[in-house]
């Protein structure tokens, strides 16, 4: 089992590496080594998840150093869950991005950049060393630079520079971070480094470096103070790529790395609490609110994830138990219907030639598999009762108010409101009504374009059943229970590790 | 004592790169504030980063320099907004003073704490063989990280052929400024 | 003391002209500056007084050494920053094919 | 890969710069070449490495570039050729890194170490600095070579 580990890392990079040198003018080579790689990454998280239930915590030492000296791989609860909702996600995209790319040309960098951004983000949730969670986090953040502006059209341009430099900010505030706990604690090992923390009460240091971090890793994952790049980065990156960006990246990235190392090494205090559930309404709101008034389908998604993003911040910010559950539930639930979304307005962009949703119609008679996926997706965002963004959302209401949070409760709901209001506008101007005259000849998307949207639309009906106890208790609860458990969890790792 | 005079003189020849107009003398001052850092470096007895910072600034200088030669700048004054310099200023004000008494725990200037990195010292050549200690945390020790930063880099190639290939769409005419299609 | 506050004074410095600043280009500065100021930092905090590179001479020199983990550090921070240069540059070159100007105010309109 | 356009003949044999920087360069890119693989190769005795020597690499061709024009560089080392070259860079240092499964570890120093500070010492680490010399020398080049000859409408109707 142990070098299954490292090969969440060396498998895609081996495959974006092998591109450069065999896939320059070969497609099917490209595409198969795609395609074989994240199917297989897909697979070997779910089997991840399976290990778990022999050890909490599997302990990676890369080069067989021990953990504070050399760098060490730590598969736990939280890095297995994040696995599988990459791993998924990213395996749907590749299949859809397969027909999607015959409008484009350089289709093997498209697959390269691609693997580099997977691999990237499988190194972030995977590592237990802090300056390595930087070194992932940049190579994710610099692939998908490179992969906002694939299309090399003017806005698209613009929206990927805008991008870059608000990322390169966020990374310059991570480093800052790291160089001041690198001072403090003398160490880079996170759980080494959480054990020193611990043992020291530290007054502003601690805050300076919390400060540095919300900042960094709030710019990642676009939460309000720092969203502005979303609303132009997101909309005008081809369709796969948006839906790994709001789906994934932003989370695996910006949430995930957030939690860790508030959770598990500066160490969860009432004050952060405030803190987060601050921001999580704040993004709440304010996404939601710029949403309503767009036209543009994806600029729309793009704003509803800032406001998403904001429930999952305020789930995990509650820090009780239920609470977190609930935000790790609507992070994966989010992943899934979000892409979707994003994946079914590259249909109909491709199919219509234009995002904007007055010039749209009557859609579902032409296009009816991706008609009915919009609407489990929309269903699903909106928190409509059988679909799974409804238990989700529901979680986070019941955690807020049991939290006794009831102005955070109450924004959920209105909230909720205002999401299910715009969607409904997107369904009515897009899909339902008759059929404008230039329409009338749009075609429905590739066989593999719909295989991957009816495959995430079935997660989204069914996917309310992970709150199933048994379901619960083998794929939530170990990342609910590293979060809880915090620095004093993670120190243990220093202890049980291999080779 | 020197550092300090070094440092100084970096952060005066940066607001001037930030602030002249011509844009070719603000890569060259940029340019100075790499070399003045490389400076530093040696200073303070890191040689391995003042070769590295060097190299990397050179080539940093030339690649600024081909994206603002030959090129019909608009000579209209680039004056920032005065509001924007103002807000900037006292933003950085807050930012350094609460930042003092941060700087005030950590370990004073020239006497890090060493936990982990006196094993690199002391039993850095007889587990790596190296002689250049930073060579065998670089490649030995944390070699996981310079495989990442290397991807980092092969990222940025395969972005910066992305991004200049000469047409992104098919179908739609060639864009402005191509040079040679790639496929 | 004073050189981490000239060193956070020179980020502050870059941060200012990444933000500030209108032209595609001097915000590239900007970022420039800014990460020779994060790298900095780090070789300031690994700085040992009266100690000596980190090499160790064959025929057995000084011992009191300076901390070798944030020179690898740096090493790997600034060939990440000149891969981000890059990238940005080759950025804000097809900008310039496409809109004829660096700066960003013009850009905005243009795009309508 | 269709080539642009060729300039005019009255501009092509000044492509490149002048007589006297063509004459220096012929004497100093041997050199740089050289200093730069003495930097990779004693990375692990002295100061330097894998990066320092590939971006040295690349700044030698770049002489070479600058000096003589696109006609020259092309000849010495094509972009398909810097293309694999990055490409075999990377999967060497990537190789390298899954050989060390075979000491039991991923990146396990698996090479024997040497007696101290021999050239041939310090196990996997002489090979992944040349791995890493090839990758960051070509991609750069390769880079610099997309951005330099990107040419400007207005600089293609001159």
């Amino acid at each position: 089992m142990w070098h299954v580990i490292p090969l969440f890392i060396a498998l895609p990079l081996a495959g974006a590496f092998l591109l450069p040198v065999l896939g320059r003018g070969r497609r099917w080579v490209s595409d198969g080594v795609s395609l074989a790689v994240t199917v297989s990454l897909c697979l070997g998280s779910f089997w991840s998840l399976t290990k778990l239930q022999e050890s909490a915590v599997w302990v990676y030492t890369v080069g067989g150093w021990k953990p504070p000296f050399g760098i060490s791989l730590v598969l736990d609860g939280l890095s297995a869950f994040m696995l599988v909702t990459v791993n998924l996600v990213a395996a749907t995209v590749v299949l859809y991005a397969l027909r999607y790319l015959d409008a484009f040309t350089g289709r093997w960098q498209f697959h390269c950049l691609f693997l580099l951004m997977v691999a990237g983000m499988n190194g972030v949730v995977l590592t237990g060393d802090l300056f390595n969670l930087f070194v992932t986090l940049e190579i994710a953040a610099v692939a998908s630079y490179g992969l906002v502006a694939f299309g090399t059209e003017r806005h698209e341009l613009e929206a990927a520079f805008k991008y870059a430099v608000m990322g390169s900010i966020g990374s310059l505030f991570i480093l800052l971070g790291l160089v001041l706990l690198y001072s403090y604690t003398s160490t880079l090992n996170m759980a080494d480094m959480a054990a020193y923390l611990q043992a020291r009460e530290s007054g502003s240091l601690k805050g300076i470096v919390l400060g540095f971090f919300i900042l960094g890793f709030g710019l990642k994952a676009a939460l309000v103070p720092f969203h502005a790049w979303l609303p132009d980065a997101h909309p005008s990156a081809p369709a796969p790529i948006s839906a790994m960006l709001s789906g994934v990246l932003i989370k695996s990235l910006g949430v995930y790395a957030l939690c860790r190392v508030i959770f598990c090494v500066l160490g969860f205090t009432p004050a952060i609490s405030e803190i987060l559930i601050g921001l999580g309404i704040l993004s709440m709101l304010i996404g939601v609110v710029l949403a309503v008034g767009q036209w543009d389908f994806k600029r729309l998604l793009a704003y509803h994830s800032i406001s998403q993003v904001g429930y999952i911040i305020l789930g995990v910010g509650l820090g009780t138990p239920l609470g977190l559950a609930a935000g790790l539930f609507h992070l994966f639930n989010h992943s899934i219907f979000k892409s979707l979304l994003f994946l079914d307005s590259g249909v109909v962009e491709q199919a219509t030639g234009t995002r904007d949703l007055r010039r749209l119609g009557g859609l579902n008679h032409r296009l009816p598999v991706t008609g009915g996926t919009t609407l489990a997706a929309s269903m699903a965002i909106a928190g409509i009762p059988p679909f799974n963004g409804f238990w989700s959302k529901l979680l986070v209401i019941l955690a807020a108010i049991q939290a006794e949070h009831y102005w955070a409760a109450f924004w959920a709901v209105v909230v909720s409101v205002l999401t299910l209001a715009s969607f409904t506008k997107v369904l009515k101007y897009a899909f339902l009504g008759d059929l404008p005259e230039r329409l009338r000849n749009v075609h429905e998307a590739p066989v593999s374009m719909r295989t991957a949207l009816v495959v995430l639309a079935l997660i989204c009906v069914v996917g309310g059943v992970l709150w199933l106890p048994e379901l619960r208790s083998w794929f939530l609860d170990p990342a609910v229970g590293v979060l809880g458990a915090g620095p004093a969890g993670m120190a243990e790792s220093l202890v049980r590790y291999w080779p | 004592m020197m550092v300090d005079v070094l440092l100084i003189l970096m952060i005066v020849g940066a607001i001037i790169a930030l602030e002249v107009k011509n844009l070719l003398s603000a890569v060259v001052a940029v340019g100075t504030v790499g070399l003045v850092l490389s400076l530093v470096f040696l200073l303070l007895q890191a040689p391995d980063v003042a070769i590295t910072q060097l190299a990397v600034e050179i080539i940093t200088v030339i690649l600024l320099i081909r994206a603002t030669l030959r090129l019909e700048l608009p000579q209209s004054p680039l004056i920032s907004r005065p509001v924007g310099i103002l807000t900037g200023l006292c933003f950085a004000a807050v930012f350094l003073i609460l930042l003092v008494p941060g700087l005030k725990e950590l370990p004073a200037f020239g006497s890090p704490t060493l936990r982990v990195a006196q094993t690199y010292l002391d039993q850095g050549l007889a587990d790596t063989g190296a002689a250049n200690l930073v060579a065998s945390v670089l490649l030995d020790y944390r070699a996981y990280d310079t495989l990442g930063e290397a991807t980092v880099l092969f990222a940025a190639v395969i972005g910066v052929l992305t991004v200049l290939r000469a047409q992104g769409r098919k179908g739609k005419q060639v864009s402005k400024g191509a040079e040679h299609g790639e496929e | 003391m004073t050189q981490y506050f000239l060193c956070f004074v020179l980020f502050c410095v870059g941060l200012y002209g990444m933000l500030a600043k209108r032209n595609l280009v001097k915000i590239i500065l900007g970022l420039v500056v800014a990460e020779a100021a994060v790298n900095l930092l780090f070789v300031l905090v690994a700085y040992r007084t009266g100690a000596f590179a980190p090499i160790v001479e064959a025929g057995g020199g000084p011992t009191r050494m300076v901390d070798p983990l944030p020179h690898a550090l740096v090493l790997t921070a600034i060939v990440i920053g000149l891969a981000t240069t890059a990238l940005m540059i080759a950025i804000a070159m097809r900008i310039y094919a496409h809109y004829g100007t660096y700066d960003i105010e013009e850009v905005r309109e243009l795009k309508g | 890969m269709e080539k642009s356009e060729k300039p005019p003949l009255e501009r092509r044999e000044e492509a490149g710069m002048t007589v006297v920087v063509k004459t220096v360069t012929r004497l100093t890119v041997g050199l740089i070449f050289l200093y730069g693989w003495y930097i990779v190769v004693h990375g692990h005795l002295t100061p330097g490495g894998g990066f320092v020597g590939g971006i040295i690499l690349a700044l030698s061709f770049v002489h070479l570039t600058l000096a003589f024009g696109r006609d020259a560089a092309e000849a010495t080392l094509p972009a398909r050729v810097t293309g694999l070259v990055e490409g075999l860079g990377a999967l060497l240092f990537v190789g390298i890194a899954l050989l060390g499964f075979l000491g039991g570890v991923f990146f396990r120093n698996f090479l024997p170490k040497g007696e101290p500070f021999a050239l041939f010492s310090a196990g996997i680490v002489p090979p992944a600095n040349i791995a890493i010399c090839l990758k960051v020398g070509a991609g750069l080049f390769s880079v610099f070579l997309a951005l330099v000859f990107f040419r400007f409408d207005w600089e293609r109707r001159k």
